[in-house]
């Protein structure tokens, strides 16, 4: 069974159809690209998955469950995170304080403060600037922020929207190690990139949208070399 | 491409045109019904109270919808320009001033002084966003209130006599005339205000509001709403705009605030007529007939300030009913869901728009 | 009562006397539009009840105003558009001297129980007459009654300066007072926005050494400062005008606080008058409530009317303006008891001004005694 | 002497105007909008103690606990009814509706209740205290206002820096979606601010009538708007700011009112109001928001 | 001459030194990188640059007038003009409209003669409406010009914020990663298009990027800051070969 499915979805913006049918699945320990230009609808589709939007047609089963109407919240705290598009952290609280909310449907201490201590690992800056409120931080630091805030809920899925925009060269590198090593520690990754070349090059499968409808999915590797997608996606 | 700018032109002048007519041929019908005997009283005595409210709601509208501030001291602008026209007036009265110039010129000082007010608090005031601009107008709202109310203004053979005591502290000679006494206002102002001049003014109002915001001014008024950062960043003055749109904005209320002045025999500074109940009343129009729609804002104005009294037969139990006929309206208007809801069923939508929903991709 | 507002859609009756009334039934002052609609609601009843006016019946009917002088207007036209004849109203005085100025060009006959500024007169052409007493007049009476009977020296004043009764009395008491020779050693006015705090005011009176506090006002602010200056240890004496009365019917006010407080007032609920005595039984049989002064004064404007009517012989078919012709005239020759009369009665001049004697009581075990 | 007997004046309002001032404040900052209603679920709880202790006889203590479960609800209710709905809608919107609320509490007390003006009994038993020989008073009121104020506030900082509720609170005056994907239920969090807002209320209208005994269905209306006041002067959304502003505007209205002008007083109260804020942008204690560009 | 001379720029937030001693030339003409780690101080350097930040200290010179302490206006006025890292666009009004606000001060006539509707009135906007359209096709968005801005995708946002720049008639237009959200084959035709603005406008222009193939393709010259410090300054193909970036910047 699929951890994490999507059947035959559709969503709209008021009166404007965003989503146009489309079905893909992630299986457990996958990490999955979804790819496309701009506007495609691959937000729209992360947002429909955690509860942001709601889908007009379609299911989206977790784990078997159907949780198309299962309010946003109860989804994070079924264990999936989301770093969402424009980062979205909260810019009056301090840095420490934004991961703190990140570890909300956690009880433990101790394992919160654990989890603390990695994402200060994997991201010095924060730790550095743990006492900034986050909106003075700069447009790379507040992405670091959304991805370590992300994974202080642990999570078994993320999903995670463009996680490498604004960030620097080095750091780009940096953020796909995380992602794999993510992944390494048993979380499933579901990520939508605009480098589609790097997404590609660490992910199992991918799915390409184009204007709301899938156009083309299959096994990384393959679709890397795949002309359409090379010339579409890749730049050469 | 040339075609798709010439639409949206059209698209503007066009609502500016409905607006127009939807005002005359109201006024027609109802020229024709008061001729006709078929009006009764109750709506011929609102007929100026609706125009002041309308006037007053398109100038708020313009400072709320367009300008994107909140005030809720527009009652202080109406208020100002009450009070002056009126003392204007009554000191005229006696001169034997030719009525309709005295009336004209009552217009134009109301109008001044509320705009010389509203500049007068809008340089300082304009520095705060937000909320805090809307208490702060609130609150100078309630000083021009109270200080009107504590205001003893009376003219004998010597001139004019002023105190904020008393009115025995004017010290005016037997032949004396209180202009403005305290808190009892002003009385005997002349009745002037007509439907026929009501209407006038609206269509001045809108004349006004509809060129400014379809004019370079207007569009830089309309982009410190939507990006104060990025409209700076293009080298719009922020405080020039924004202190001309809320000139604007006050001197219009004050306008409404003339007529109403002279459409009774009265003039106090009350908190039910001029206080912050007042402001927000005329921000209810603005915002149910929509921010930035000047006919919402009529509309809106002449539904609310009817519903109470077309609920007169409910007795006590019609405030009531109203404040919940305006909590639905609210919903009704603004809740997404009934958004969404009104533009499934909406005519409009079944007969053609269709086509714009594809476009956007 | 008998559908007074429910009629909203009646056909006129061409034998019926058309009385209207206007005053605040909602809104913050609501107590007092409501008095004045029940007790000209009593007196029409009764009146009904007893064969009507040249035994032709009265339909009364009462819109709200919400003391506002445009809602007012837009009450007189809608009484007008029922077919109203007379107007007892309004009720508060800015809003009617808004409308005397519609009534007076309608031509439309108006009592008003309690609009009690001068200006409300002098707004009409002759057609507008008040039943209660004019500030003026309240005020002057007020001072020579401490003067004369040597009720104190240092006086202090509260009033409230947004209202144009309270500030209309203040202002002529002040004079006359000054005039007699009394001290006024303190004057701290309040407003409609600041009108549950009055420990400033009373702090300044009670510096000044005010042996007496002269309370313009209505009885919901007197009855807050009764309390306040018992908190604050200050017993000074009280002398209130007809505004004062229904201190005591103040629902869950401690009447004890009330003792010894003097008031110049022209009706008092627990008089022994047996037309007092009735009406007060019907009012509380009907309203579950005390009448005060409003009540009264409205009673009375009604029976004023009726008065008026058998005086002039106006008839049921007459229009609103012709009526009005005929009961200016009527007015002036008729003199009635009414439940405010006091010992002389009620008379009116051509100015629509009312003579009648005040009475000063004085509160006793929480009941008045006449002083 | 008296200028000390206007200063205790001055407190004994303020802090009322601060108890409530924590109420607004405290929706405002969370649920970020203006909710003009407060005042009238003021007017509702004192009514409600007026009532029980009046007609059914119930002592002191079990009326204002059943004021304060009353408030709550009504919160709770109004909220749901009248605010949810436009939870993505204008702010704006929310406020006419709020506004819409305000008269409908106001008229249904007018009608349920009558017009007439209620003296309200005091339910605070502390005796006052009498010093510099019985000439200035401290009344039992002042005092429990005071303490309740500082209690209050107190539990309120820490509820919300403690608490997870507290946290979720902060989350979602931020930024609801993003709230939302912490696991925050945006929904019940709001509806909890709102509680807790009204339960304030409660309090603060039983405090309210009990130092300034009169009870009307326009009660709360003009507390509200200063209590709003204070919570602007004091930086609206800053709790300690609540207190503040609510004392420094009470004793500034006091002091107006004894040294310049008793008619003036609350434009004095406004024109420090404008000044302050001209000097301070965002009130007192309020955090200055920098928009990073 | 150098049309933009920075000299020893610098400005703290708090005890953070957020921009140390920036210096940097820009000949007229130019396209010029700003490049950096996260948090090096680039965006702060346009902050001040735009009158946003007031610098701590440090001159800078536009065609030698001194702009240090003016507004963001007046420095607009000036002849600087830029987009911002996350877009600011006034989302409530169409696309032509966007670029007509910024022609505000190319076209000038007043609130009065708006309202009056007078002659000048219609000349101006026929005008505005004319040059504005010109610069939308400059950027592929004439067909959308109806559109209300917020209903454009990412990419093309990107681009009318340019257009928007553009109108301003600056001197010096400043990009704050132009190409943030964009794919690959997007980026190569904004690199066209701001390589076309270039040449057609006689525009300078000072970008900052992080994506290597916009830069490397067609910056001229380059700085890099790192903790807001100039870590290395120069010839493009010089400075991304330099190790010391490498390290700090680019990684291997
Ligand atoms: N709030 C909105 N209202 C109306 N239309 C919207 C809204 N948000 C997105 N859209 C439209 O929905 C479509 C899909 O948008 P979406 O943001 O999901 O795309 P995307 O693939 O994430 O693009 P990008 O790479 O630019 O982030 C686009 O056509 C966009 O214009
Ligand atoms: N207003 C401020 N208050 C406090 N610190 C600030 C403020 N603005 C910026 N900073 C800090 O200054 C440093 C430089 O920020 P800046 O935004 O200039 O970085 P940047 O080089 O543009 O980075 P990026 O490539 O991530 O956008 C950052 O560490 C940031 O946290
Ligand atoms: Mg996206
Ligand atoms: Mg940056």
């Amino acid at each position: 069974m699929a951890m994490l499915e999507v059947k035959d979805l559709e969503v709209y913006y008021g009166m404007i159809q965003a989503i146009k049918g489309i079905s893909f699945e992630v299986n457990q320990g996958e990490v999955i690209a979804l790819i496309g230009a701009n506007g495609a609808g691959k937000t729209t589709t992360l947002q429909t998955i955690t509860g942001m939007l709601q889908a007009k047609k379609g299911h989206i089963l977790f784990e078997g469950q159907d949780i198309t109407k299962v309010p946003g919240h109860k989804i994070v705290t079924m264990g999936m995170a989301h770093v969402p598009e424009g980062r979205r952290v909260f810019a009056n609280l301090s840095v420490y304080e934004n991961l703190k909310l990140g570890a909300y449907t956690r009880k433990d201490k101790n394992e919160i403060a654990q989890s603390l201590e990695m994402v200060y690992e994997s991201f010095p800056r924060l730790k550095e600037r743990r006492n900034q409120s986050a909106g003075t931080l700069s447009g790379g630091e507040q992405q670091m922020l959304a991805m370590g805030r992300a994974l202080m809920s642990k999570p078994r899925i993320i999903l995670m929207d463009e996680p490498s925009m604004g960030l620097s060269p080095i750091f780009v590198d940096e953020i796909f190690k995380i992602i794999q090593q993510v992944s390494a520690a048993g979380t499933t990754v579901l990520l939508v990139e605009q480098n589609a070349k790097k997404a590609l090059a660490i992910a199992d499968r991918a799915y390409v949208l184009e204007t709301g409808k899938i156009a083309l999915s299959g096994d990384a590797k393959e679709l890397m070399n795949n002309e359409s997608i090379k010339k579409a996606y890749l730049g050469e | 491409m040339k075609k798709a700018n010439l639409k949206s032109m059209n698209k503007q002048t066009k609502s500016m045109l409905i607006t127009y007519a939807m005002v005359i041929a109201v006024f027609i019908i109802v020229e024709v019904m008061v001729s006709t005997g078929m009006m009764s009283s109750l709506m011929q005595g609102l007929l100026v109270p609706l125009c002041i409210y309308s006037i007053v709601a398109i100038g708020l509208n313009l400072c709320v919808g367009y300008l994107g501030e909140l005030s809720l001291g527009h009652a202080g602008f109406m208020c100002v320009g009450a009070f002056s026209s009126a003392v204007f007036s009554k000191c005229m009265m006696a001169t034997g001033m030719n009525e309709t110039l005295r009336f004209i010129l009552a217009i134009l000082i109301g109008t001044v002084v509320a705009a010389i007010f509203g500049w007068l608090i809008g340089i300082p005031v304009l520095r705060l966003r937000g909320d805090y601009l809307a208490i702060v107008t609130l609150a100078f709202g309630e000083i021009i209130k109270n200080v009107i109310n504590v205001m003893y203004l009376g003219k004998d053979s010597k001139g004019f006599h002023f105190s904020i005591k008393d009115s025995a502290s004017l010290n005016m000679e037997t032949d004396g005339q209180k202009i403005i006494d305290g808190a009892k206002g002003i009385v005997g102002t002349p009745n002037q205000s007509t439907f026929v001049v009501g209407i006038i003014i609206i269509l001045i109002s809108l004349f006004v509001c509809f060129n400014l915001v379809n004019s370079r001014t207007g569009r830089a008024i309309m982009a410190i709403r939507d990006n104060r950062i990025a409209a700076e960043s293009v080298g719009i003055n922020i405080t020039k705009y924004k202190l001309m749109a809320f000139t604007i904005s006050a001197a219009i209320a004050g306008a409404g605030g003339v007529l109403y002045a002279h459409n009774l025999s009265t003039l106090t500074a009350l908190p039910a007529n001029f206080g912050y109940n007042m402001s927000i009343m005329i921000l209810v129009f603005v915002v149910l007939g929509g921010m930035g729609s000047f006919r919402g804002s009529i509309i809106a104005a002449v539904l609310l300030t009817m519903l109470p009294e077309v609920l007169r037969g409910l007795a006590d139990y019609r405030m009531l009913i109203y404040a919940i006929v305006l909590i639905i309206m609210m919903l009704f208007n603004w809740a997404p869901k009934a958004i969404e809801w009104r533009e499934k069923y909406s005519i409009k939508r079944m007969f053609g728009k269709k086509a714009k929903a594809e476009e956007v991709q | 009562g008998c559908g007074s507002n429910s009629s909203s859609s009646s056909k006129k009756d061409a034998d019926k006397y058309y009385i209207g009334g206007i005053g605040p039934t909602t809104g913050a002052t609501a107590i007092y539009g409501t008095a004045v609609k029940n007790g000209a609601q009593i007196a029409v009843d009764e009146i009904n009840a007893a064969g009507g006016i040249n035994g032709k019946q009265i339909e009364y009917r009462f819109e709200d105003d919400q003391n506002d002088a445009e809602k007012s207007v837009n009450a007189y036209n809608t009484l007008k558009d029922w077919g109203m004849q007379m107007l007892v109203g309004t009720t508060t005085t800015a809003p009617c001297i808004a409308v005397a100025g519609k009534t007076a060009s309608d031509n439309m006959f108006q009592i008003t129980p309690s609009a009690s500024a001068p200006d409300v007169l002098s707004s009409g052409n002759g057609n507008i007459f008040q039943v209660c007493f004019t500030d003026p007049n309240q005020g002057i009476a007020s001072a020579q009654y401490i003067a004369e009977n040597k009720l104190a020296k240092k006086i202090g004043i509260i009033y409230d300066s947004s209202d144009v009764y309270s500030s209309g009395i203040e202002e002529k008491f002040e004079a006359e007072a000054k005039d007699k020779g009394l001290q006024i050693v303190s004057k701290a006015a309040f407003t409609a926005d600041s009108k549950t705090d009055f420990g400033t005011q009373l702090q300044k009176a009670k510096d000044a050494g005010a042996d007496l506090l002269f309370l313009p006002i209505y009885y919901q602010e007197a009855s807050i400062i009764l309390k306040q200056a018992d908190t604050m240890g200050y017993k000074p004496k009280f002398f209130g005008v007809d505004g004062m009365d229904g201190i005591l019917t103040v629902e869950n006010f401690d009447t004890k606080l009330a003792e010894g407080v003097m008031l110049l007032t022209p009706f008092a609920a627990d008089a022994k008058d047996k037309a007092v005595q009735n009406f007060v039984k019907t009012y509380k049989e009907k309203y579950k409530d005390t009448p005060n002064q409003f009540a009264a004064d409205s009673y009375d404007a009604v029976y004023a009317l009726k008065a008026a009517i058998e005086e002039s012989k106006a008839t049921t078919d007459m229009s609103a303006s012709d009526m009005c012709d005929a009961l200016k005239g009527a007015m002036t020759k008729i003199k009635m008891q009414g439940l405010t009369g006091g010992k002389d009665g009620l008379t009116w001049n051509e100015s629509g001004e009312v003579t009648k004697s005040p009475k000063a009581v004085i509160i006793k075990n929480g009941a008045y005694k006449a002083m | 002497m008296s200028f000390i007997s206007y200063l205790i004046n001055g407190i004994s309002l303020g802090s009322i105007y601060a108890i409530i001032a924590l109420g607004y404040t405290m929706v405002y900052g969370i649920a970020k909008m203006l909710n003009f209603a407060h005042g009238d679920v003021i007017m509702i709880g004192c009514y409600i103690v007026f009532v029980l202790m009046g007609s059914f006889h119930l002592n002191s203590t079990v009326s204002i606990i059943a004021a304060i479960i009353g408030c709550t609800l009504l919160g709770v209710v109004i909220e749901k009814i009248a605010y949810k709905p436009l939870r993505k809608a204008s702010p704006l919107a929310v406020l006419i509706t709020a506004i819409g609320v305000s008269y409908f509490l106001q008229n249904l007390a007018l009608i349920l209740f009558g017009a007439d003006t209620k003296s309200f009994t005091s339910v605070v038993h502390i005796p006052s205290i009498k010093l510099a020989g019985g000439n200035l008073t401290i009344s039992g009121v002042t005092i429990a206002t005071v303490i309740s104020c500082i209690v209050i506030m107190a539990a309120l900082m820490i509820f919300i820096k403690k608490s997870k509720s507290g946290q979720a609170m902060l989350a979602v005056s931020e930024d609801k979606d993003a709230a939302q994907l912490m696991g925050v239920n945006v929904n019940k969090t709001i509806s909890l601010t709102f509680a807790i807002g009204s339960g304030l209320a409660a309090i603060a209208g039983v405090l309210l009538c009990s130092a300034y005994p009169t009870l009307s269905p326009y009660t709360g209306a003009m507390p509200g708007i200063k209590a709003f006041t204070a919570a602007v002067f004091g930086g609206i959304g800053s709790i300690p700011g609540a207190l503040i502003g609510g004392i420094l505007l009470g004793v500034i209205e006091i002091l107006g009112r004894a040294y310049i002008s008793s008619q003036l007083s609350d434009a004095i109260v406004f024109a420090v109001l404008i000044i302050v804020l001209l000097v301070k942008p965002t009130g007192l204690l309020g955090k200055q928001v920098q928009e990073k560009v | 001459m150098a049309l933009l001379e920075v000299k020893n720029l610098g400005i703290s937030f708090g005890g953070l030194r957020a921009v140390d001693r920036f210096e940097v030339e820009i000949k007229k003409g130019q396209l010029y990188g700003l490049i950096g780690p996260n948090g090096a101080g680039k965006t702060t350097v346009f902050n001040m640059l735009t009158g946003v930040y007031k610098p701590t200290d440090g001159i800078i010179k536009l065609d030698g007038e001194d702009l240090v302490g003016k507004k963001t206006i007046e420095i607009n006025k000036a002849g600087i003009a830029r987009t911002f890292q996350n877009i600011r666009l006034f989302s409530q009004q169409s696309v032509l409209d966007n670029v007509k606000i910024g022609l505000h001060n190319q076209y000038k006539y007043s609130a009065l003669t708006g309202i009056l509707r007078l002659p000048k009135y219609h000349k101006m906007e026929k005008e505005m409406n004319e040059k504005a359209m010109e610069l939308l096709k400059v950027f592929e968005l004439d067909g959308k010009a109806d559109f209300l801005a917020s209903n454009l995708p990412y990419g093309e946002q990107r681009k009318l914020e340019i257009a928007r720049a553009l109108a301003t008639n600056p001197k010096l237009l400043l990009l704050d990663e132009p190409a943030a959200g964009m794919n690959p084959n997007e980026t190569i035709e904004l690199m066209d298009t701001i390589r076309f603005v270039r040449d057609n406008f006689d525009m300078t222009v000072l970008l900052i990027e992080h994506d290597m193939k916009l830069v490397s393709g067609i910056c001229e010259e380059l700085t890099v800051l790192n903790f807001g410090q100039v870590l290395a300054q120069g010839k493009t193909k010089d400075v991304l070969n330099d190790p010391e970036v490498i390290k700090a910047y680019l990684g291997e």
